[in-house]
Order: structure tokens, then sequence, then C-alpha cells
């Protein structure tokens, strides 16, 4: 196997600090963004692009948000959806009622507001933790959609209480097809992952960590909780409002509130876990498990001709099933399979 | 606004607060068995309604043979859960286990529905949903019989297990559990045993609930929802509190009615859905545990 | 290299470890054939570095292991005997054997004397007889009396070592797996600790095996013991032996030649000699 | 030759109930037209994909299930959430969309919205005719005077909905109308009808959905309120509604767009194909119940469409979208040709134009007796069409103005 | 013995007067006082549950005492600020490794340099310019103790992986990391062999003599304490018992009663 790391040694801090520090990884993600970027948009069909790749990358980006609260900084939160409805609505407002502004400053405008409504309701983690910390952001949930539906304002008095995505335009380049809107998204989410994954392996994200390993030994160091805290919840709200946005210009079109309901923040959630808390790379794959499995299920259930009650129900049970018996095979999610895979891969061919 | 009618919100706040508190019990149960938040019991309880009326009317027998039937189901339902979920799990991150209890919900929904269809269906328990028609002829004060009954029962099923709980050795070992799964297995505790038994009862407790509320609503899918009216009840009483249950239910079944009525009005209404919640966490900044939650040890 | 004759007791010992090798997360392997014994009402001293692998030897025979991901791959373990590592650790309670873990491991909310009566949980007796086991583990740690009705979290850490030890002989076990039991406590309770245990072990005829730094004192008490570095077993024998082995003398007691070196006195840091294979 | 129709169908999860009765009376229907020769020799081929009524994956199914065998000829979600994901997409893949009696109400203006088709009627010309049907019940509109209506909510947009009709008509009127919401899911709402019990309305609109309807009969129950006094909204009037409210419901009355009772056409299913095997619904009772009808309703409407659409561009021929959104756009479903069908009076006659995608707005009023529906209205009930014309007008006004669409009729392919 | 150190201990830095501490019923401190003088290596004995990890606490901010005085660096203050603690230079090592078991070695030493980093977070997400300078500048820092104290070999394994002797080095790495001018070391040398005691002892005298690192110690090897330190204090029962020289201390009947059992 071609799989060593032997014979590279870092002879400097900086070479070593590097965001992947095996010349083989390198490699592989370079290849992979190539493919991304260059190839996909040749080969990919419009429905790969609209109904798989898009929301794919939409939820990685909303997973990786709440990632950065949960599974760096250790605050369970069940109000992700919230969020990403906030984010939607501030750049819907801010692109209606500010003439001629950019899109994508509309969109970083909306993970502000995001970041700011994650900042008053991150308050409470102070003092609340775990699942009563969990609990309490149900409040954000419930409030900001109950804010968005009772405040006319926010739909522009839209009569169904409904938002119509205006078109995204930037330098004069309208991005209506599928293509140009996954290349959009997959450019947003590129960089703001590099960004996250910056923050993880500066003083940040160590601030983040201790908090969430040990909050008291966190502050006798010197981190202080209040702060750091509070800031991941800004960063994560952040995340989670761009992609709230993206949500509903790059892939919906016309979202209502309700389209940020409790599920959505389930799903965010159920990603991680299964992905892995803790890792960026976890996101993406819980992600693309959480959006690829229910579709396999279906099509395979249709395959498989049974009556479509039965096939819906049985679909429902094995995807419950499995992960659960993903949990059982690795708790720690797929970003730790994947990392253990690696390192028999480094090992082999000794078992260990 | 009279004085009547403010008693009548009370009173029919308080007790919606007691069905709230069913579900919460069995949210409570398991955790304070295991230090897991069980997102499945909303579905047990959906589960546990729909097999009692499907084993009823698909083989036509009466409720008071479907219900024996439906317990004994639950308490297998409990122990499989136990052996396939749990046991492999054990000395698991808590949210690792959450998620697992997710993963189950999924297929207890699927497998009800596979099994009994997705159609609704009524449930009759024999106690009729109507005014109590003296105190509303004395008092003009319109309470439910049905709402008076199920706060019997519930308080008969708390008092059951807050005995359960503080005089067996069990309900020791429970909270030992909780704070330490490799410690408790280390000094002998059984925890497969105590966690079959612990599903199992959760698994009766929410076969009441189901009753109880599918006679009331109607037992359809949105069963599962009661699970969301609990989770305020939950955090305000504390995750291990059985009597918290009760008091906590109380609490926001007649905060969120009273809101509701008074406040309601002027924010627009419906802020039932989300005042509960807020209300719970105004109690945590107060007490971070809830309540009657065991106060969190933070120590270096 | 000392080659103390294998255990030449014509019984089956008592407790025999064969041979095991652990995995953790499926690629780090810790134990690489670690094999030992434990004759009945012996005490057995189990030593080695940081690291070297005792609390993993303890935990597999505890079969605590498979809750932190770890697995025997190889080998056997036998009680009595039986084998027993497909037990489950509530079976070997009933059966007599308990460990005490390291770093204390109580539960922090419940009170101290609460912690003791769990210990008693694998056992059917009587409010007296649990009283009469109560009074006993009071009897060898008064602290704790004084503390019985404080949650075990907002204890001291040596109170908390103290109600771990407890604990575990609250199952009246025939056989104790002690880690790191003197860490954290003050220098007469640990002497107090290895009388009760020489105690337990005369009258009672209870077998220990502990994994202990505090060689010194482990090795006088103990009758046999293991060095264990890297996960292999290096060197075996009585303890006396082990004790007037001039390595075991250097690295693990710290007298060199005749006398014992005052720590200020450590010019170097000392690198330790392996005894690998 | 075969024509493919995508069933984005929920089978699952809270609305299970609704949407297998509804998708399965499509299906119905659709075997029914295959099992008689297929519209012209041409045979309709479908499936389904779960949405579970949740928008993300409803418009996944949309887009695996578009271009699919030669090309999807309509979508009907049967979910307001993913008829808007895919609201802009159909126009763009020029399919048409049905959203029977649900969705945006302004997207009967074909003008605006091409390829949306809100059939029979819409939540604006519903809450128009309940009003009228309230004041006929009362005596005359006029005695609607004074009147208190409780309009009971879901707190939605969909419950919200009907607002602007039901205040200007008070105002025409002179009712008094309070207006309480129920927060999702409405499984508890006992402060509502505490509420309404203290303000002693003369009638109470049910504006709910899901588990919300039957709650609200059983409290009104435990509260004291006839339940004659209730007018539930449509998707408030199926059996999946009054069944696990029991006793309860009886009495209850809801607007509906089928006239309930057994139909021709209802034997005809039982017959050729149910007998066949190839029935959808698990449970035979169901067939013509509530959901059934409707979407016996939803397969008749699309059939006529896509024959409408044949008769212009060649009959026994597969239709494109496009085509067929000229024959939604055309639909004439008058009674000779509901007799011919054999469902004269299941549903009100419907006659589309590019004006107007809805194509009728006529509703009755249905009661539960207990055990089954029964209509109460003799005739069809149509309320104040020139007030709800003049929102339409203004609100997808509006809608074309954000979009930047120039409203024009589409010319036929 | 002899005391061969050339160092020379100054003035009092630290100061406690008259601190009482108590939890409920539970007296954890009576009514005690000592002080700590620049340069020196102090050390708290004495019984289980006497109040010796009580007193850390309560000098670095994590236990407010209801009575007393503490004077730091020439500061009068009722209590401590854990914070403010941390900035004015008071470092510490746990009793129950208090280590953030999800990171790795190197982390969670770079962790103890936060005070020192001025860089902020929009800076760090970029990685760029003085942010990756500071963090490459630390990072050499970091490598120096770890270098000192000999961990090279686990600097990227995740500290839950260590055993138990090696997390104590780790964290004492951490407190090293904050340059502190005190360093609460709680119980630093427990469940270790003599040898790795050995090593520990070298990393304190080490540490006092190079960068004049005042020390205050818990420890109940009372080899190890009695070398190394240069003034005991013995608590019992949250009560002082005993100050002084080792060699005082170790003479002090109520100290032999209580704590050391036979003169040792
Ligand atoms: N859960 C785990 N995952 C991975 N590696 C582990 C785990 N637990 C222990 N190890 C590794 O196994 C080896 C042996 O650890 P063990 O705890 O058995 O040592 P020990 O001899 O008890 O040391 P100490 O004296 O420090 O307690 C160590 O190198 C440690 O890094
Ligand atoms: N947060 C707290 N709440 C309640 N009691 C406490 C708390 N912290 C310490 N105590 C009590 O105060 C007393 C002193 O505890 P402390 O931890 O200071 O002892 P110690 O001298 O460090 O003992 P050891 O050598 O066993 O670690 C103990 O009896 C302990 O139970
Ligand atoms: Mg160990
Ligand atoms: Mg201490």
């Amino acid at each position: 196997m071609f799989y060593r790391e032997a014979g590279q040694f870092k002879t400097t801090y900086q070479a070593d600090s590097q965001i992947l520090p095996i010349r083989q990884d390198r490699i592989g993600i370079a290849t992979l963004l190539a493919f991304a970027f260059l190839v996909v948009p040749l080969i990919a069909s419009p429905y790969a692009f609209s109904a798989i790749l898009i929301p794919f990358l939409i939820f990685a980006l909303a997973a990786l948000g709440l990632n950065i609260l949960t599974g760096y900084a250790g605050q369970l939160s069940l109000g992700t959806a919230a969020f990403m409805a906030v984010g939607a609505f501030a750049a819907y407002n801010f692109i209606l009622r500010v003439p001629g502004i950019p899109v994508l400053v509309a969109f970083i405008l909306g993970g502000l507001c995001a970041a700011a409504v994650g900042i008053v309701f991150g308050l409470p983690s102070l003092r609340i933790r775990g699942f009563y910390l969990a609990a309490a952001t149900l409040a954000t949930q419930f409030f900001v959609v109950w804010c968005l539906t009772k405040i006319r304002w926010f739909t522009n008095y839209s009569s169904s209480g409904v938002i119509t995505a205006q078109k995204i335009t930037i330098f004069g380049y309208s991005f209506d097809t599928p293509a140009s809107k996954y290349l959009l998204t997959l450019g947003i989410v590129c960089v703001m992952a590099v960004l996250a994954k910056n923050m993880i392996r500066s003083n940040v994200g160590r601030s983040w960590m201790a908090v969430r390993d040990m909050d008291v030994a966190a502050e006798v160091i010197g981190f202080r909780p209040m702060r750091t805290k509070l800031l991941a919840f800004a960063v994560s709200s952040f995340y989670c409002g761009v992609a709230g946005a993206l949500y509903a210009y790059a892939y919906l079109g016309t979202v209502e509130p309700e389209a940020y309901s409790l599920d959505l923040s389930f799903r965010i959630l159920f990603m991680i876990i299964i992905g892995g808390v803790g890792s960026i790379l976890g996101s993406f794959l819980g992600a693309a498990f959480i959006v690829l499995l229910p579709i396999w299920l279906n099509m395979f259930a249709h395959a498989l001709g049974l009556p479509t009650s039965v096939a819906s129900n049985l679909e429902l049970m094995v995807f419950g099933a499995l992960i659960i018996f993903f949990l059982i095979v690795e708790p720690h999610g797929l970003a730790r399979l994947w990392q253990i895979a690696k390192e028999k891969l480094r090992l082999w061919p000794f078992p260990y | 606004m009279n004085i009547s009618f403010f008693f009548e919100v009370l009173i029919g706040g308080l007790l919606a607060g007691v069905m709230y508190a069913l579900v919460a019990l069995g949210f409570v149960l398991i955790y304070k068995a295991s230090g897991v938040f069980n997102f499945a019991q909303g579905a047990m309880v959906f589960f546990a309604a729909l097999t009692c009326v499907g084993i009823s009317t698909k083989f036509n027998v009466s409720l008071w043979i479907a219900i024996p039937l439906t317990m004994a189901v639950m308490v297998l339902l409990g122990l499989a859960t136990e052996r396939i979920v749990l046991r492999p799990l054990v000395n698991q991150p808590e949210i690792t286990l959450f998620m697992a209890t997710i993963g189950l919900t999924f297929f207890i929904e699927g497998l009800a529905q596979l099994m009994w269809g997705s159609q609704v269906h009524q449930l009759d328990i024999g106690i009729e949903d109507v005014p109590i028609q003296s105190l509303l002829d004395n008092f003009n004060i319109s309470i439910s019989q049905f709402d008076v009954t199920a706060a019997v029962i519930c308080a008969a099923l708390v008092t059951g297990l807050a005995l359960f709980f503080s005089k067996t050795k069990i309900g020791r070992a429970l909270r030992a559990v909780a704070d330490d799964h490799q410690a408790a297995l280390a000094v002998g505790i059984p925890l497969q045993q105590i966690w079959g038994i612990v599903w199992a009862v959760a698994g009766f407790v929410a076969l009441v609930a189901g009753l109880l509320w599918g006679a009331r609503n109607g037992v359809q899918f949105a069963l599962t929802f009661v699970a969301l009216k609990a989770l305020p009840v939950l955090i305000l009483g504390g995750f291990t509190s059985v009597p918290g249950a009760i008091v906590g239910g109380l609490i926001i079944g007649a905060s969120e009615k009273l809101a509701e009525v008074y406040i309601g009005p002027m924010v627009g209404g419906g802020i039932e859905g989300w005042f509960p919640y807020v209300l719970a966490l105004l109690f945590l900044l107060v007490r971070p545990e809830g309540l009657f939650g065991e106060r969190i040890i933070r120590r270096i | 290299m000392s080659t103390a004759p294998a255990n030449n007791s014509t019984a089956a010992p008592y407790l025999a470890v064969n041979n095991i090798e652990v995995i953790y997360d499926h690629v780090i392997l810790v134990l690489k054939g670690v094999s030992l014994q434990v004759p009945q009402g012996k005490i057995v001293a189990l030593l080695g570095a940081n690291g070297a692998g005792k609390s993993t030897t303890l935990k597999s025979i505890s079969t605590l292991l498979r809750g932190e991901r770890g697995d025997v791959t190889k080998g056997s373990v036998e009680f009595k005997g039986e084998r027993i590592d497909q037990l489950t650790p509530n079976e070997l309670v009933r059966r007599g054997l308990s460990q005490v873990m390291e770093g204390r491991h109580c539960f922090g909310h419940l009170t101290i004397e609460e912690n003791l009566l769990t210990g008693a949980y694998t056992r059917r007796i009587s409010r007296a007889e649990l009283k009469d086991s109560l009074d006993m583990v009071y009897h060898y740690f008064p602290r704790l009396k004084q503390r019985r009705g404080s949650q075990a979290g907002y204890t001291s850490g040596g109170e908390q070592q103290m109600c771990a030890i407890g604990r575990a002989l609250m199952a009246k076990p025939s056989m104790i797996l002690l880690d790191e039991p003197s860490m954290g406590l003050a220098p007469q309770i640990v002497e107090e600790i290895f009388e009760i245990v020489k105690d337990l072990n005369g009258k009672e005829n209870v077998s220990f095996l502990l994994a202990e730094q505090n060689t010194m004192v482990a090795l006088r008490y103990a009758d046999f013991g293991y060095i264990l570095e890297n996960g292999r077993v290096v060197m075996e024998g009585d303890a006396q032996e082990l004790a007037s082995n001039e390595d075991v003398k250097e690295f693990y007691l710290g007298v060199s030649g005749a006398a014992r070196k005052s720590f200020r006195d450590m010019k170097f840091y000392r690198r330790r000699k392996r005894w690998l294979a | 030759q075969e024509q493919f129709v995508p069933v984005l169908s929920y089978r699952v999860g809270p609305y299970a109930a609704g949407g297998s009765g509804f998708f399965g009376g499509a299906i119905d229907y659709m075997n029914l037209v295959n099992a008689s020769g297929g519209i012209n020799g041409v045979k309709l081929t479908w499936e389904e994909c779960e949405t579970e009524y949740n928008a993300s994956r409803g418009v996944e199914c949309y887009e695996r299930l578009k271009s699919k065998n030669g090309g999807a000829s309509l979508v009907e979600p049967l979910a307001t959430g993913i008829a808007y994901g895919i609201l802009d997409r159909v126009a763009t893949d020029k399919i048409p969309m049905t959203t029977l009696g649900y969705g945006r109400s302004d997207a009967a203006n074909g003008k605006v919205f091409p390829y949306v088709f809100p059939l029979i009627t819409s939540y604006w010309n519903q809450a128009a005719a309940m009003v009228k049907y309230l004041g006929d019940k009362s005596g005359g509109m006029d005695k609607l005077k004074g009147k208190k209506i409780v309009h009971l909510y879901h707190d939605s947009a969909f419950g919200k909905e009907p607002m602007p009709v039901l205040d200007a008509q008070a105002a025409q009127y002179g009712f008094e109308l309070i207006k309480i919401p129920v927060a999702h899911p409405g499984n508890e709402q006992q402060s509502q009808w505490l509420q309404i019990r203290q303000a002693k309305p003369d009638y109470v609109i049910l504006w709910g959905w899901g588990v919300m309807n039957a709650v609200a009969i059983k409290t009104a129950q435990r509260n004291g309120f006839p339940r004659e006094k209730i007018l539930g909204v449509w998707w408030a009037g199926s059996e999946e509604d009054t069944i696990p409210a029991g006793d309860a419901a009886k009495g209850y009355t809801t607007m509906t767009f089928n006239t309930p009772g057994n139909y021709p056409v209802l034997d005809e299913i039982r017959k050729k194909v149910y007998e066949a095997g190839k029935g959808n619904l698990d449970d035979k009772t169901r067939i013509g119940s509530v959901y059934h009808m409707r979407g016996v309703t939803a397969g008749i409407l699309w059939t006529e469409a896509i024959r409408k659409a044949q008769e212009k561009y060649g009959k026994g021929k597969v239709m494109t979208g496009e085509q067929i959104r000229w024959g939604f756009e055309n639909l004439n479903v008058d009674e000779a040709r509901q007799k011919a069908l054999g469902v004269l009076g299941m549903f009100p006659p419907v006659k589309t134009s590019c004006d107007d995608h809805e194509g009728s707005g006529a509703v009755k009023v249905q009661q539960w007796n207990g055990t089954k529906w029964v209509a109460i209205t003799p005739n069809w009930v149509v309320g104040d069409k020139a007030l709800t014309r003049k929102l339409l007008e203004e609100s997808s006004a509006k809608y074309a103005a954000e979009k930047n669409i120039k409203p024009a009729c589409a010319s036929g392919a | 013995m002899t005391m061969t150190s050339t160092r020379k201990i100054g003035d009092v830095i630290l100061d406690l007067q008259n601190i009482s501490l108590a939890f409920g019923g539970v007296k954890a401190l009576t009514d005690i006082s000592f002080d700590v003088r620049k340069h020196e290596i102090r050390a708290i004995i004495g019984p289980n549950g006497a109040g010796k990890s009580s007193m850390l606490n309560v000098i670095n901010g994590v236990y407010r005492p209801q009575q007393g005085k503490i004077t730091y660096r020439g500061e009068h203050r009722k209590d401590m600020d854990t914070y403010a603690a941390a900035k004015s230079g008071i470092a510490r090592t746990f009793q129950n490794i208090a280590l953030f078991k999800g990171m790795s070695v190197l982390d969670n030493i770079m962790t103890g340099r936060n005070l020192k980093m001025k860089c902020n977070f929009l800076l760090q997400a970029l990685y760029w310019g003085p942010a990756q300078k500071e963090e490459i500048e630390h990072r050499k820092k970091v490598e120096q103790i770890i270098d000192f104290l000999e961990i090279q070999h686990i600097r990227k394994t995740p500290v839950s992986r260590l055993p138990y002797g090696l997390q104590k080095r780790v964290e004492l790495g951490r407190a090293l990391a904050a340059e502190p001018e005190i360093l609460l070391l709680d119980e630093p040398m427990a469940g270790m062999n003599v040898e790795e005691k050995q090593d520990m002892c070298r990393f304190i005298l080490d540490v006092n003599d190079q960068f004049g690192t005042t020390i205050v110690l818990i420890e109940h090897d009372m080899g190890v304490v009695m070398d190394i330190s240069d003034r005991v204090v013995v608590l019992d029962y949250g009560k002082k018992i005993g100050d002084g020289t080792p060699d005082e201390v170790r003479g002090n009947q109520d100290v032999i009663n209580a704590y050391l059992g036979v003169a040792h």
C-alpha cells in the first residue's frame, strides 16, 4: 500500500501544523477538490445537482456549524434550524430592502444576524449544560419560527407567509442553472470549511475544546467561559445562517418559516452524530449519509417492488436500524471509522 | 376577566399538566437509570396506543384483553431494546446513546405503522370526556371528568414509582448506574438486568400515557408529538426526579394556559408552542438542574 | 534477567491469566501476551512503569475492558478453574471477584454511605448483616464514617479512594483486584490499607492481585510479584527475591548500592534500562 | 405508449393517513383508466416516491422523477411546503402542478403562474363561501350583523391565509371576528376553548390541520360547546379528523369540494380495480372516504387534462408537460361530462381558463352523522368571488413584481 | 543530607491570612495563615480531607473563602478570581487530572499559552500573517517544554490514551507553558513509581532553579516532601498544626500524631 508517512519529516513547525500533514492526504484532497470543481459540473445530471449535491453541501455547512458548537465547544443544541431561518429571512430582507446590495454580502449579513440571535440564545449556556441546555435551545427553535410567522414584516407581508428568494446575481452573472448554483454553494462551503479548520487548529479552537472537555479547568488556565461559549454560539450560528440562506436561495427557491422546523434541527444533529462529533470531515460524511441513505432506501424499496405503504415503513425501520448499527460499530461516527481505516492502512499488512 | 374564568383556566391547565407529566415520567425513568435521554419515548407512546387498538380491532377482542396483551408487547420491546441497542453501547458518551434512541424512534414508528397501518383510530376507554355537570351548574366552571380520572391514575403511578425508587435497592443502583456505568459494573450491578427492568417499566408508562392520550386525541401518529409537551416539564422538574415530573407538569400546564389566555392576545397568540420552553429556561437560570434534579457536581 | 520458577504450587491456581493480548480501538496493541497466576490465599503484586499495562491487565480479568473499546484478542482467563472471559462483571462479583478501579470512580451523586451500600448489591443479606459490613468498613476507615452523609463527588481525593476500596469490600469477595490502592492516600493510611489487605488475606483467606506503584510497600506485603514492561511480563518471582534484585532496587525502590538517595540529589534524568525481549 | 405521472406521496409520518387515502384514490383511478384501455389508448404509468411531507425530500423526489420514463406529465405533492419548493421548478421544467384545495390562492392567476393549477377551489373562495353559508344559515346575510364568529386557526401561513377575506367580510357584514391561534401541532387546546366558551360565539370556523382537528372537536365537547356550531375547513373534514374524536364529532360540519356519497365510478373502481387485485388501499372500506374521493377527483382532472391536450395535439399520443398544461388551462368538466364519467355531482363543474386556473370556487357543507359524512347544502355554495378576485389580482401582481415576471397568458405550444 | 541550593529565597510573594472556608456544615479550612516566599518550594501536607486541595483552590480563586485576606504581590484582596489569578501568573495542576481529554498532548500544552496569544479569532480563522506567526512562535515555546519533559514521542497522541503518569506530566507541561510566577502542584507524583518520581522531582527542581518559579506543592510521599521542599505547612482537619522547615515539621509531635504516624 502507498499510505505511509515514512520518510516525510517535518522540518518546520509550520509544516507540522499544516491542515493535512501527510502528503497522501494532501494529494487526495486536491484530487477530490479538482474533481468537485472541474469534473462534477461536466458529468453530473441536473437531478444530481439540485436534489443531491446542493442539499448535501448545504446540510454539510449547517452540520459544520452545529459541529463547531456541539462537537468542538460541547454545547448541545437543537436550535440549528432556527438559526438557519434567521439567516435566510435576514438575507431576504437585506436584498429586498437594500437596493443593489451584492448577494454575497447579504448572505454574510444574514449570517451575522443569525450570529446575533445565536449570542442572545447562547447566554443561558453559561449556566445550563448538557441535555438541559439542549431542551432549552428548543425555546430558540420555537420562538424564532413563531416570530417569523407572527411578524409579517419579515415575510414582506406576503399573504401566505412564504418568501420567494430573489435571483442570485453576482457581478452581473446570474446563478440560475443547477450547475452554477452547485458551484457557488461548493465555493462557499469550501471557503467556510477551511476557515473552520483554521479556527479549530488555533487558539479559538483550543479554547472551545477546553471548555467542552472541562470548563472549570479551562477557566483556571485563563480561558473565559463566557466569551468562549458565546463566540462558539456566534460562529456556529453564522455558519448555520449562511447555510439557511443557501437553503432558501440555492436550493428551495421559496420558503416558509415552517421549512425550518424542529425536524430540520434534528436532521442536522443526526448528521453530526453519525458523521462524527467534533470532526469537520464528519460533518460532510454525516450529511452525505443522512441525505443519501433515505434516497437509496427509497430506490431500493421500489426495486424490490413492495407495496408502497409497506416499502415506506420498511424504509423508516431500516433507516433507524442502520443508525443504531453504525453507532454500535463506531460510536464516534463515520469520521472515526475512516480514521481507523487509515491507521490500519498505515500498518498494513500487519494487523497492528 | 372574572374570577371563575381564571380558576377554570388554572384548573384546566393543572389537569393538562398532569397529562404532560404522564409522558415526562417515561423520560425520567430511563434518564435516571442510564443517563440516556430517550428520544423514543413519544414513539413508544404511539406504539403502545396503536398496538392496543390494533389488537382489539384486528382480533376483535375487547380492550380489556388487548391491554394486557399490549403490556406484554411493551415489556418485550423494552427488553429487546436493552439487548440489541443498549447493551453494546455501555459506557459510551451520552450523546451516542441519545442518538441510538433516535434510531430506535424511526424503527418503532415504522414498525407500528407496518403492523397496524397508518389509519387513525378512536380509542374508547369508557371514561366520558365531558364537563362535570355539578361543577358546571353550581360554579359555571367546566372541568372534564376524563381529566380528573387521568389525574388520579397519574397520581397513583407517580406514587408507585416514587416508592419503587426510594424503597428498593434497585432505586439506589439506578442512580449509581446513571453516575458511572463502568463503576456500576465493577461493583456488580447487573446493568443489563436493570436496564431491562427500567425499559419494561418505561414501556408500561408509555402504555398508560398512550391509552389516556389516545382516548383524548384519538390514536394517530401525532401522539408522538406529546413528547414535545413533556420536554419543558422535564427540564423544569429535573431529568432525574419522579416527583419533579409531576410538579413540573403542574407548573407548566397552569402557566402555559394562563399565558395563552392572558398574555397571548397581546402578542398575537399561539404562544403555547414556545412559552413553556422559555418558562423552563428561566427556571433553569435559577436552578440549572431543574427544580428537583440532582445537583450537577462540578469539581476539580 | 531473573527467572524465578513459575508458580510451583501443585494446586490449580485460583486465578490464571493465560497469554492474553489486548487491543484498544482495533489498532492499539497494549498487552502482548501476558500470563500470570494468583494462588489461593496469596497476595500477588503487579509492578511496572506508567503505561506498562497493569490496569489493562486487571480490566481484562474483570471483563470491564469491553466498555472502553478494548478487546482481548488472544488467551484466556480462568478463575477457580473456570473460564471467565465471557462472563458479565455482575457474575464475576457474584463468584467473588471484585475490582477496585484506578482513579476512584465513586458515584458522585450518591452519599458515601449509599456508595458503600451499592457495593453489597450482589449479596442477598439481611439488614443486620448489611449493617455489620458497613461497620466493618467504617472500622477500617473512620474518616468515611464522618463523611457518610456527604455526596461522594464533594469529598476529597483520599476520601474517595477509601470509599472505592470500602465499596469493594462490601461485596465480601474472595479475590480482589486492586488498582493503585495507595494513590493519593496519606502515608499512614497507605500502611493501614496494606494492613487491611494482610488482615483480610490472613483471616478471611482473600486473595489479592494488586497493581501498585509504591513498590516498596507492595513487595513488603506481597507473596509474589510480576513486573510488566510494555505489555509483557519481564520478570516474576517471590516478593523477597524481587526486592533484592539489583535492577528492581535501582528502578523501583530508588535504592542504589546501599542507601536510599535523596530526591534532591538526582542530578540526571534516569534512563531506564528496559528489559525488553 | 405510456404517459408518466410521478406520484410524490407520503405514507409515513403524521399525515400518512391522509396521504395514503389521497394518493390511493388517484392511483385507483389511474388503474381504472388503464383497465378501460387508457386515454385513447395511451396507458398511464406512475412511480411513487416517499416525501414524508417534507419539503426537502419532496424536492428530491420531484427532481428524481421529473425526467423519468419520458418525462413527467404533471405533479401533485399534496403538501404546501413541497408545492412551494417546486413552484419555480415546474415553470422552468414545464411540468404543470396541481394543488387541489391548498397552496397559493393567487396561483389561480394563470398569467403569473402558468404552470400552477389550484383546481376547483382556493382557500380564499372557501373562506368567502363559509361566510356565505353562515349567513344563509342565520337567515340571510344581513342577519350576520352583530354575530360573533371565532376563527380558530392553525398558527401558520395556512391558518392565516383566509384572514384578508374574513376581515373584509366582517367589515362588510358587521359581524365580530375573533381570531384565536393554536400552536402547532395543536394537541392541547384547553385554553383556546375556554376562551371560546367565555366569548360565547355564534359560530366557530375551524381552520385546522392534522391532529388539531380531532382535538378541537374533543375539546369542544369537554367544554360543552355544540359541534353543530363548528364549521371546519375541508382539511378538517375527513374521516381521519372525526373518527379519532369518536362520538364527540357527531353534528360537526365542515366545508368540502366533494359531495359525499356513492358514485358509479366508485363502483367501477371496486369492480375493475379491487377485484382485479390492483386496489391501492389496504382497507376496502376506505373507498369513497373523503381523502380517497379527493384522490379520485384529482385523477379525473389529470386524465381529463391529458384527454383535452390530446384533442388538440393528437389523439392517442403521449403528451408533453407543456401540452398537458394547455389541457389543464382549457378544462371543461361540466355536468354532462361528469355524468359520462360516472361522477355527476361528486365535485363542482370545472371550467378553467388562462385567467382562472381554479375553474370553479364552489363548495359544499357536510356534516358528520356519527358514522359518515352527509352533505347538508343541496347546491354548491359560492361566496363573494368579486372580493377574492380582487385579492388574487393584488397578490399575484406583487409576486410578479418580486420575481420580475411579465404577466401574460402562455401561448399554446 | 545537606541543602546545596544556591537559590536565594526572596520576600513573601503570597500571603494568606486567617482563611476560613466551609461547605455547608463541612469546615474545610479554619483560620489558616501562611505565606509563600519568592523562589521557594513550599509544601502542604496533611491527612486526607485536611483541606490541602481546598487551600490551592482558594489561592487561585476556584473557591472563595468566607473569611480571610489574600495578599499577592503586594495587593490585598478578599478572594481571588480564577481569570485574574491566571493572568497574574498563577498556574496549577490538579489532583484528579484535569486535562482536556479530547485533545492531543501538544494542543493541551498549547492551551497553557492562551493568555499570551493576542490575535483575534478572525485572524486566526484566516490563519494568515500575524496569526500564523504567533502560532508558530508559541509552538516553539511549547516544543521546548515538550523537550524538557521528554514527551516528544507522544506529542500528537490524544491524552485520553495516555497512562496516568504521563498525563500528570502533560498537565505539568500545560502549567509550565503559562510561564507562571507561582506554580501550584496538587499531588504531582501520585501513582508513580520511584523512578518516575525522581524524574518529576528533577523537573520541579529545575523549574524552580532555572526559571525561579515559586512552587507550592501538595504531596503524600514524605520522602519527596522532606527532600525537596524548603518549608512545609501541615494541615489537619482544616486547621494548621505545623509550619516550618522539613526538619522542624518532622519533629513536631502534633504532626507525628496526626499525619506521619511513626517518625520518618
Ligand atoms: N482506552 C484506551 N484507548 C487507547 N489506549 C489506551 C486506552 N487505555 C489505555 N491505553 C494505553 O494502554 C497502555 C497501558 O495502559 P494502562 O492504563 O494499562 O497502564 P498502567 O500500567 O496501568 O499505567 P499507570 O501506572 O499509569 O496506571 C498505555 O500505553 C495506554 O496509552
Ligand atoms: N466543593 C466542595 N463541597 C463540599 N465539600 C467539599 C468541597 N471541596 C472540598 N470539600 C470537603 O472539604 C474537605 C477538604 O477537602 P480537600 O479536597 O481540600 O482535602 P485534601 O486535603 O486535598 O485531601 P486529600 O489528600 O484526600 O486530597 C473534605 O472533607 C472535602 O470533603
Ligand atoms: Mg494504571
Ligand atoms: Mg486533595
